[in-house]
């Protein structure tokens, strides 16, 4: 899969989209609107093996690799989490092990999320990406295990 | 009569603005703001004669250890202890029950014991008694409540019984705000010769806490929820249990002699208190106490009625609105979940609008699992609160509802 | 270098008068005064955004968790902690080691094992390990002086066995101001796998701790000796050691799940921050921490070290005075005793001169024993101090001298 | 034995003496000269069942009781004790169980001794003021047991 947009140019887009409301209760809109558009996780996979630990609300995330890119379906029981989910996984989705690794998601600063990046025990934010992270280092390791 | 003006004035914070909106602060009963007289008298501390106390033979360390003796007998007069022996302070309502379990369980608790806490009780008041049944093979016996969040009496009854070494309950449920009737959980109780810890975190800043005439023989709370500083708690004891009871840890001050071979301790209430205290968190507390009598215990008292009064019915006109917990004996405090929207949901969006409001099971999971929910939104109030903030919450949500549907 | 009326302007207690005199304060090690700085840092908590940390979604909550973290990662920078996971908030130094000797306890400790001290230990360091040898049925070890302040190291290499299972010292000595080898401590118990807890809670704030380079496994001080507020402490721990470690309180927060089954612990550092912390008074050591690195932490030493040799050469002059504790590595603490004159006469006189220093043991008894005396006099000071002030020492001395004899 | 002063009167002369003086160090000088003056204890009764407890120094107390009056004799290692000492011996010692139970000894607020009277551990006023009615209210019970 290969995607259109460099990391860079995915970050910006967002910030842009965010950056015409100045008013929080806007920028919540378009959360919810995002997290009610969100395409559905396999139901199947709504299970404790995909749940993230650390978070208010309960979020489920399933990845997938092919070799080259790894790809995350995700839910959630809260929808501002579902909104915060669809981005990260706008932002992430599709890309190589090492983009994931390596991925400096300044957005999240810049739309006014950071709040939810400190490293408090109600966030989510901070432990999806962490999670996300988290698989793209073991499929690396697993690939470059095979390739020995 | 509160003159609510001149009381919201005493603390600035009450007038910041959150998101470019007016701050409407109910959570409260994760922690109160501070008025201005304790900011002022934690400040004079430091700036006009700080010296550690009871360790100098000096100026400073004689006026800052007569201002913390002070705070101490403040601390006893407003829960009507009997003696200055049997107040200790402590880091807060954690560090007291930790310390009582650590020291109960040490002196008293056999394997097979039992221990009573609550189903309405805080993770305070129930990990540390779970550590001591892990250490000392003793059991954890649970009362339940019913839907409406009152305590069942008649099954506590049922657990009472020759084993049983000590109950620890809470005076008001944190999720619920259920006032619970603890002469009739300490009478019973007493009448078996078995102890009573009170859980005092959410009730002593409520109204009349008398610990004489509660008869109970521990009760502990929390400075910052009492209007006072953090890092700053209380353990009462009675004079019997504490005497009784070995250290719960050892350093400087609570000994009387240390040598390598034998160390004897101090006496009351210092065999408690073990290292540098929290002098100047307690003399905030002590000045944050005052400040409680001088706007006066019953129209604290009467206004937080009010106040409930309206919350509930204002809340309870939101079609959809859930509250949970609704005896008849309750604090300001309104627990709720609307139809359909997560409590997260709710909270983010409120607090948005510059209403603060907890959400999440409020370190009560056991009361989130008797409903079969993962968490409420809880707005807890206090005096400093107006009808008009109770009114923004009632739009708040109206709006919240709006967005999600 | 440092600008001394710049300095003590941060500290409008210095500027008071006791008795009329004007105010001389050496008794640092006791607890030190707080900058303005400090005290508008932890004002500006409860006037500016004060909301229980962790427990909110609302922006107070978040706000205050921020600039709590923050002070957690200043206390790493400041004492080089490889992780914020390894720094751990408490009470106090008292409060850390009580909580390591408990939690290493039960972990690791067997009837028989041995635990090695050293004489000059402040209470605080052996207190807590006595209470776990008598609950354990284990060892302690001591590891003696001698008469100029000196840990025997010979000793110490013999102590070391196939049964010891930690070393607790200090960093530096409260009563004779020595600075520990620690390297020459730390060494031999590693190569034998045996960790080490070093008691910093009079040593970091006079120079500089690095705790990877010394690779100490915990090392502990108090908030209110480094010129920040009272009631808060750290611990810090390799992430080796508290992630094997139980927690030694249990409530809120340091859990994840809690049922009446079963209950699951927080990642670190939370495991170890049960219930609400002060996070005011961390956010203010945070700020002390600042101030210290503002002013230069090399500046500091260079200044306390010239401050030490004047005031050794000052009361060396006067007849009949023993200093104890002649080291050849201190900290700027003269411990002495006066000819025929007892400690607290000495102390008394010195106050209503102006002067504050503390008399006693120091709580460090043992110390006392090893020289078979009951106590003396000690001047600690800081780097807020003067020439000046060890000068009115000097001539405080003199006269408590004639006035006695 | 019988006083010539009464408890009030004596501690007002005290009080006249203290009040000559503005200045502390006056007032530590005639502590030092009272130290002193204070009649040796026995050395014999210099043990650890007359040693007072929670003083920053050693002080020992021996009373002694003749049915009607209760008299003290006293020592310390510290001279500026021996001071403090000899003031409760001039006003308490060779008074009835009664008048030493009941005594309100308000010249230790007004000749500025209160710093000394806080509970804490290192005064050694109170617990000497304390130690002398226990001993007191120890020979009243005494009596009164002999009595019935
Ligand atoms: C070497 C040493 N350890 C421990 C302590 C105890 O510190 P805190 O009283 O702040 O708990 C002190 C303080 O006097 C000390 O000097
Ligand atoms: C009922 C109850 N008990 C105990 C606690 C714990 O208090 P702290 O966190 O101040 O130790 C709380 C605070 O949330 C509470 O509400």
């Amino acid at each position: 899969m290969k995607l259109e947009m460099t990391l860079k140019e995915v970050q910006d887009s967002i910030i842009d989209e965010f950056s015409v409301f100045d008013d929080w209760m806007d920028k919540y809109n378009i959360l919810i609107e995002m997290g009610k558009e969100l395409p559905m996780i396999d139901p199947k996979f709504k299970v404790k093996d995909y749940l993230i630990e650390g978070c208010q609300s309960k979020v489920w995330l399933y990845p997938q690799y092919d070799g080259k890119a790894v790809t995350f379906t995700a839910d959630s029981d809260a929808i501002i989490t579902r909104g915060i989910v669809a981005l990260l996984i706008r932002v992430l989705s599709g890309r190589t092990t090492e983009e994931i690794i390596m991925a400096d998601l300044y957005f999240i600063d810049r739309i006014g999320l950071r709040q939810n990046l400190s490293p408090t025990r109600s966030n989510g934010l901070l432990s999806m990406l962490r999670q996300m992270k988290l698989y793209a280092m073991a499929y690396k390791a697993q690939g470059s295990g095979q390739s020995q | 009569m509160i003159d609510i003006d001149v009381v919201r004035s005493d603390f600035p914070v009450l007038h910041k603005k959150v998101y470019g909106k007016p701050l409407v602060y109910f959570d409260n009963g994760a922690t109160t703001q501070k008025p201005l007289c304790v900011l002022d008298e934690v400040r004079k501390v430091y700036t006009d004669y700080n010296g550690n106390v009871h360790r100098g033979v000096h100026a400073m360390s004689d006026r800052t250890s007569e201002a913390y003796e002070g705070a101490r007998e403040k601390v006893r007069l407003f829960i009507n202890a009997a003696k200055r022996e049997e107040v200790v302070f402590t880091s807060g309502t954690t560090g007291s029950i930790n310390a009582i379990a650590y020291s109960f369980g040490e002196r008293y608790i056999q394997p097979g014991d039992e221990i009573i806490v609550s189903e309405m009780e805080h993770h305070a008041n129930i990990v540390p008694w779970q550590i001591l049944c892990q250490r000392k093979g003793s059991v954890l016996k649970v009362i339940p409540f019913n839907d409406q969040g009152d305590l069942d009496l008649d099954e506590y009854l049922k657990l009472l019984s020759p084993r049983t070494r000590i109950v620890a309950v809470t005076q008001v449920s944190n999720a619920l705000g259920t006032i619970v009737p603890l002469k009739e959980i300490i009478g019973p109780a007493h009448s078996m010769g078995i102890p009573i810890l009170v859980d005092g975190a959410q009730g002593v800043q409520h109204g009349f806490t008398d610990v004489q005439s509660l008869d109970c023989d521990f009760y502990v709370f929390s400075g910052h929820k009492i209007y006072g500083p953090t890092g700053i708690g209380i353990m009462y004891g009675k004079e019997k249990w504490l005497s009784e009871l070995p250290p719960y840890q050892g350093g400087g001050d609570m000994v009387d002699r240390v040598t390598f071979e034998k160390t004897t301790y101090n006496e009351l209430p210092f065999k408690f208190e073990a290292g540098t205290m929290n002098y100047a968190g307690a003399i905030g507390l002590g000045r944050a106490l005052d400040y409680l009598n001088e706007l006066g215990r019953n129209e604290i008292s009467d206004r937080e009625k009010t106040l409930l009064a309206y919350a509930t019915e204002r809340l309870s006109s939101v079609p959809g609105l859930r509250i949970y917990g609704q005896s008849a004996s309750k604090i300001c405090t309104v627990s709720f979940l609307l139809e359909n929207i997560h409590q997260y949901d709710t909270g983010m969006i409120l607090d948005k609008l510059g209403i603060a409001v907890r959400t999440g099971t409020h370190c009560a999971q056991p009361v989130m699992e008797h409903y079969g929910i993962d968490g409420t939104v809880r707005a807890s109030l206090c005096f400093y609160n107006t009808i008009e903030e109770i009114d923004a919450l009632g739009t708040g949500i109206e709006k919240v509802i709006s967005m999600f549907s």
